[in-house]
């Protein structure tokens, strides 16, 4: 028997005012998968993170997550079924230290003592935050913000990881180092992420799985290397 | 030398209470970025309620805490009630729908009170230099304003509400309630401006009593910064002084006109407050 | 009434009428705005006359009062609706128009009153260039609460200068009525609202005026984005100033038209509530429309009259009866603002819409 | 660091910015000449905003200065830059979304009107040209954009794609000759992209463009000369090739092959 998908969407319609955003989207992601979302600007694909994870109202559809409903749950309960979204430029809260954003992400469940230790966990994964652990986020530069949203939302030991573009705007280096962790992670606790990014061919390189949204509906999907080897869709699809 | 001492004394304690009062005006505006000018009213019914109290029981502290309570009650209700709708919206819309709670509820305190002026109780003996009832406004908004401190700076709850305050899509996605935590600033915000309303009203109580109050409170805010809740406090006591030596000295009927003119220099100088960090606005 | 939309819109909104009324309709749009303005208040002004020919000498000082709060609402629409500075205390305009008005009928009793009223507009403008200019780089709340302070403070000076300004009691003056060449034609109190609204009129043909031209498309543009507005070559800071200047002259007119028609100037006329209410009426009327004063002012006046009567027609307790009017207008701004934030001028427009369509 | 033989419209000499402790910028210098396209790359957080925040005046560096036609620019503010011809957009587009698509291009306008103060406030005089004028101008900016049609919505009612072609039109409606473009390809699709270039390359004929953009590839196609900026220097600048082939550029931009650690 195979076993269930972590993430289950199944035919998600949503819509902002008279536009359709979202047309039927189904997609399912197994347990420790990497998979890419991709496509246009306006394809849809920040719309799919934010109805998954309830910050965006859909209209039909269902989002399940460990065979779980979410799909009427409140954005703010989801961290609780192991969800965590990432949302674009991280959504670091600039006023607040490096730490007092770090133990945010675990507040929701744990001690005093068990959040200690994972501070302690996310500083030996993001080296960079321990320097500047008593200093506003918003003195950290764009690659240290990116690693701290990832490191608040790893605070919540989570299941699945939306990441919404995570390389907007940072050198390809640092991308890449983000990348590397979030691969050894899976290797070390069995992390699944669902990656939306602008840039198709760098996420494919480092995902298993990709979905094209066109027009708010998915329009191929597949591995990552049939993906990238099929010309005929990348031009249609992908642009490059 | 004796007046100048005796008019910087009554200037704190008069100045704890308009501290109070922006302290209360600064955690809403730090929370849902609206000017809550339905404060005064808020206190005012608190006041009302400690007066009946009061008056039933014969004891001046049960009253004081019903009026605690009332706040907290009214604050959260008012949050829950009329701000969460226009959240998000023009910040107009936030500025008309305090108004139009402070003209009710003040019509409502004349309906069931009447427009009539009824005499209050001081918490403690109220004469002479310093009396101990100015000691107990000063101790009372100090020991309120480090709870509050302490509350934000060094628990959960006080992340929380700072999470919410500052990014609230931020704070739901790491599991905050983001409405119950802005109610929460609400009520809290509440209790310290009912706080301020008991101070400030004897030696009687009707329904435009804390007017001039609020208009010290609201400048002191403004004057501290909006941003900052140690502004507040500060801006409190150089207004509350600043003002008795106005009083003293110049005359009272010039407090409010010196109060606009203290506005005025300071914002010249600092059009964001004195102690609001210049930030590097959005271009 | 003076075109009170910008230009654009009314001319979007024309509806399809017959082949004759649109060739009118054309050669009414080929006309200057300001010809336009002033044709559309000149029929305004006959407008008022003839009403005012069959209503009571109290009716004829409610719609007198109409007037006035108009002009006051229209410049605050000026300063909030198109520029995007919220001020709290517009009272305090208000204020000095009156005063000023007074103080000349008082010490000056020679000169006529449209020499008064345009000095009151140029006393009440440098008020305006002085508190815009201290205000200029205030933004928000922070504005408002400048404003506020200054709403409250400067009635106070009432009290510290007792032998000019008349203390608590205020000051009282007598005006002419209708001159007496007039007097089989035109009734007293009548010729009290002929000029309140004469007066009205001309602020208004010039904050139309302004509004649908570049200036209020400078303002609009600051309201919304500062920064781009700046870039594309915009004075901001001048810009806000003008806003302030020409909002203030609005103030100080209503006032001076005020002191006319009651003939008294008093502090607690001009407290803080005075201010809040024009604000409210504002919101009342609709922000960013010249009409939405026009529908602001007649609620500011009418929901007092009505308030009070309806508390005496149930025969209320004095302590609830005093209160209800204040009770009903803080109920109807929120209710307005949680149900129908574009205001009464919204409603109107979405109530034409309707019969437009249907006819 | 002349970009081509002519005088150059713009240029910075050795500016430096610092915010409290942190330095935005470090002896920063560039050129732009007319007929131009220069292009600034380079990762968040290296200065590029910021640098042109101080050609918009809206920033004022500790050192160095802007020159325009050879004369600096003095203590120059936004608004005086609409007059000396000088146009930008925003990366968050900063679009009037109270007024509709027309009189947001009329106010990007508004220089080559001729009314005075008084005449504004009250009609006279040139007051009814200028609105003519204006209009006509506007609209005729927007034919040339291809959204005349969008003329009476208001922005946020419209796609992306065409609030962005608003803007553009807002900024070049004035004619400008020099135009600052700050990511004018953010949020576009594959063929709007390409349009975009094309329309770019077009308005230096007119004008020179200093275009800050993440999209390598468009940059490499349409600039003739690329500066890239990396912690507030200039780490590299020459033309898309020698841009391309600079080791320097690889390492801290475009990612060097070998792993390395954090140096962040």
């Amino acid at each position: 028997m195979p076993e269930r998908p972590i993430l289950q969407i199944e035919s998600l319609s949503t819509s902002y005012g008279a536009v359709r955003a979202l047309d039927s989207v189904s997609m399912s992601v197994p347990r420790g998968g990497i998979c890419a979302v991709l496509g246009a600007n306006g394809a849809g694909k920040t719309t799919l993170l934010r109805s998954i994870s309830g910050l965006k109202r859909v209209d039909s559809g269902r989002v399940l997550v460990n065979g779980q409903d979410l799909t009427r749950t409140p954005a703010e309960r989801h961290v609780r079924h192991g969800l965590v979204h990432v949302p674009e430029g991280g959504g670091v809260i600039v006023e607040l230290t490096v730490e007092e954003n770090l133990h945010l992400g675990a507040l929701w469940r744990s001690g005093r003592r068990e959040r200690a230790v994972l501070l302690q966990q996310m500083f030996d994964l993001f080296p960079p935050l321990l320097k500047r652990r008593s200093q506003p986020a918003g003195t950290l530069s764009g690659g240290e913000r990116q690693m701290l949203a990832i490191g608040r939302a790893l605070m919540a030991r989570p299941q699945v990881l939306l990441l919404d573009e995570p390389s907007l705007g940072l050198a390809p280096l640092i991308t890449r180092q983000i990348m590397q962790t979030l691969h050894d992670l899976r290797a070390a606790t069995g992390l699944t992420v669902v990656l939306v990014e602008q840039n198709a061919r760098s996420a494919l390189s480092i995902t298993d799985h990709g979905f094209v949204l066109s027009q708010g509906a998915v329009a191929v999907h597949g591995t990552s290397d049939r993906l990238l080897s099929d010309d005929r869709m990348r031009h249609a699809y992908l642009g490059f | 030398m004796n007046h100048f001492i005796d008019l910087t004394l009554n200037g704190l304690a008069a100045g704890a209470v308009y501290a109070a009062l922006a302290l209360s005006l600064v955690i809403i505006y730090q929370a849902t970025r609206v000017i809550n000018f339905a404060q005064p009213a808020l206190a005012l019914i608190a006041v009302y309620i400690a007066y009946t109290v009061t008056q039933a029981t014969g004891n001046y502290w049960l009253g004081f805490a019903a009026a605690l309570v009332t706040g907290l009650v009214l604050g959260a209700a008012t949050e829950r009630i009329l701000i969460r709708p226009v959240h998000g919206t023009s910040p107009l819309n936030a500025v008309i729908v305090t108004l139009g709670l402070l003209l009710v509820l003040q019509g409502a305190a004349g309906m069931i009170w009447s427009n009539e002026p009824h005499s209050f109780p001081y918490p403690l003996d109220f004469r002479g230099r310093f009396s101990p009832s100015d000691i107990f406004a000063l101790a009372s908004v100090g020991v309120a304003a480090l709870l509050l401190f302490g509350l934000y700076r060094a628990t959960p709850l006080g992340l929380r509400m700072r999470a919410a305050a500052f990014h609230p899509e931020a704070a739901r996605l790491t599991g905050v309630r983001v409405g119950l935590m802005l109610m929460t600033g609400w009520a809290i915000a509440s209790v310290i401006g009912a706080l301020a309303g008991m101070l400030a009203t004897p030696p009687f109580v009707y329904p435009n009593v804390l007017d001039a109050v609020f208009i010290f409170g609201i400048t002191a805010a403004v004057v501290g910064g909006l941003e900052n809740p140690f502004g507040a406090l500060v801006g409190g006591l150089l207004i509350g002084v600043s003002l008795s030596y106005v009083s003293g000295y110049a005359g009272p009927e010039l407090t409010t006109l010196a109060a606009l003119a203290i506005l005025v220099v300071v914002l010249s100088v600092r059009p964001d407050g004195l102690f609001t960090r210049p930030t590097a606005r959005k271009v | 009434m003076v075109s009170l939309e910008h230009s654009e819109a009314a001319a979007a909104g024309t509806p399809r009428r017959g082949r004759g009324s649109r060739a009118l309709a054309d050669r009414w749009r080929a006309l200057p705005v300001l010809a336009r303005n002033l044709l559309a208040a000149a029929a305004a002004l006959l407008g008022i006359f003839l009403l005012t020919s069959v209503t009571s000498p109290i009716t004829d000082l409610h719609i007198a009062s109409v007037g006035y709060y108009m002009l006051a609402v229209a410049g605050l629409q000026l300063l909030i609706g198109f520029s995007g500075q919220i001020s709290l205390g517009h009272g305090a305009f208000m204020f000095i128009g009156a005063y000023t008005m007074a103080l000349l009928v008082l010490h000056q009793p020679m000169l006529p009153l449209w020499l008064n009223m345009a000095a009151t507009v140029v006393v009440s403008c440098v008020a305006g260039v002085l508190v815009g200019a201290a205000t200029a780089r205030l933004h928000g709340p922070y504005l408002a609460g400048a404003t506020l302070a200054l709403a409250v403070g400067l009635p106070s000076l009432t009290v510290r200068f007792p032998e000019l300004l008349g203390g608590n009691n205020g000051l009282s003056i007598t005006t002419r009525g209708a001159p007496p060449a007039l007097s089989g034609l035109i009734t007293n109190s009548q010729w009290h609202a002929v000029v309140v609204w004469l007066t009205t009129l001309i602020g208004l043909v010039i904050l139309a005026t302004i509004s649908s031209g570049r200036m209020g498309r400078r303002m609009r543009a600051i309201r919304d984005d500062e920064a781009a507005a700046a870039l594309a070559g915009i004075p901001v800071g001048r810009t806000k100033v003008i806003a302030f200047v020409i909002s203030a002259g609005c103030g100080g007119l209503a006032g001076a038209s005020h002191t006319y028609l009651l003939g008294t100037a008093t502090p607690s006329s001009f407290a803080l509530t005075l201010s809040l209410s024009l604000l409210a009426a504002l919101v009342l009327g609709g922000l960013g429309s010249l009409w939405g004063a026009l529908w602001g002012a007649i609620a500011l006046v009418y929901f007092e009259l009505w308030g009070t009567e309806l508390a005496h027609s149930l025969d209320l307790s004095t302590n609830v009866a005093n209160n209800v009017p204040i009770v009903l207008f803080g109920v109807l701004l929120i209710l307005i603002v949680l149900i129908w934030p574009q205001g009464l001028h919204g409603m109107v427009r979405r109530l034409g819409a309707l019969v437009r369509r249907r006819g | 660091m002349a970009t081509t033989t002519a005088d150059p419209l713009l240029e910075a000499e050795g500016i430096t910015v610092r915010f409290g402790g942190l330095t935005a910028l470090n002896g920063v210098s560039l050129a732009v000449a007319p007929g131009t396209v220069v292009g600034l790359i380079g990762p968040n957080g290296a200065g590029k905003t910021t640098l042109f925040n101080v050609v918009s005046g809206v920033v004022h560096p500790q050192q160095g200065r802007i020159l325009w036609k050879g004369a600096p620019l003095g203590d120059h503010r936004p608004h005086h830059l609409a007059k000396r011809r000088i146009a930008r957009t925003f990366q968050g587009l900063n679009l009037f979304p109270g007024m509709t698509v027309l009189d947001n291009v009329i106010v990007g306008a508004d220089r080559l009107a001729s009314g005075t103060m008084p005449e504004m406030l009250t009609g006279l005089g040139r007051y009814q040209r200028d609105e003519r004028r204006l209009r006509e101008r506007a609209m005729a900016a927007l034919e040339e954009f291809g959204i005349a049609d969008a003329a009476r919505a208001l922005p946020g009612t419209l796609p992306y794609g065409v609030q962005k072609q608003v803007a553009l039109a807002r900024a070049v409606v004035a004619d400008p000759q020099l135009l600052l473009l700050d990511e004018p390809a953010s949020g576009l699709s594959g063929a709007e992209i390409t349009a975009l270039g094309k329309r770019i390359r077009e308005f230096s004929e007119q004008m020179g463009v200093l275009l800050v953009e993440h999209h390598m590839d468009l940059v490499m196609e349409i600039c003739d000369h690329i500066v890239v900026l990396n912690f507030g220097e200039v780490i590299s600048a020459g033309t898309p090739a020698e841009i391309q082939a600079d080791p320097a550029v690889t390492k801290a931009y475009l990612g060097a092959d070998t792993e390395e650690g954090p140096d962040a």
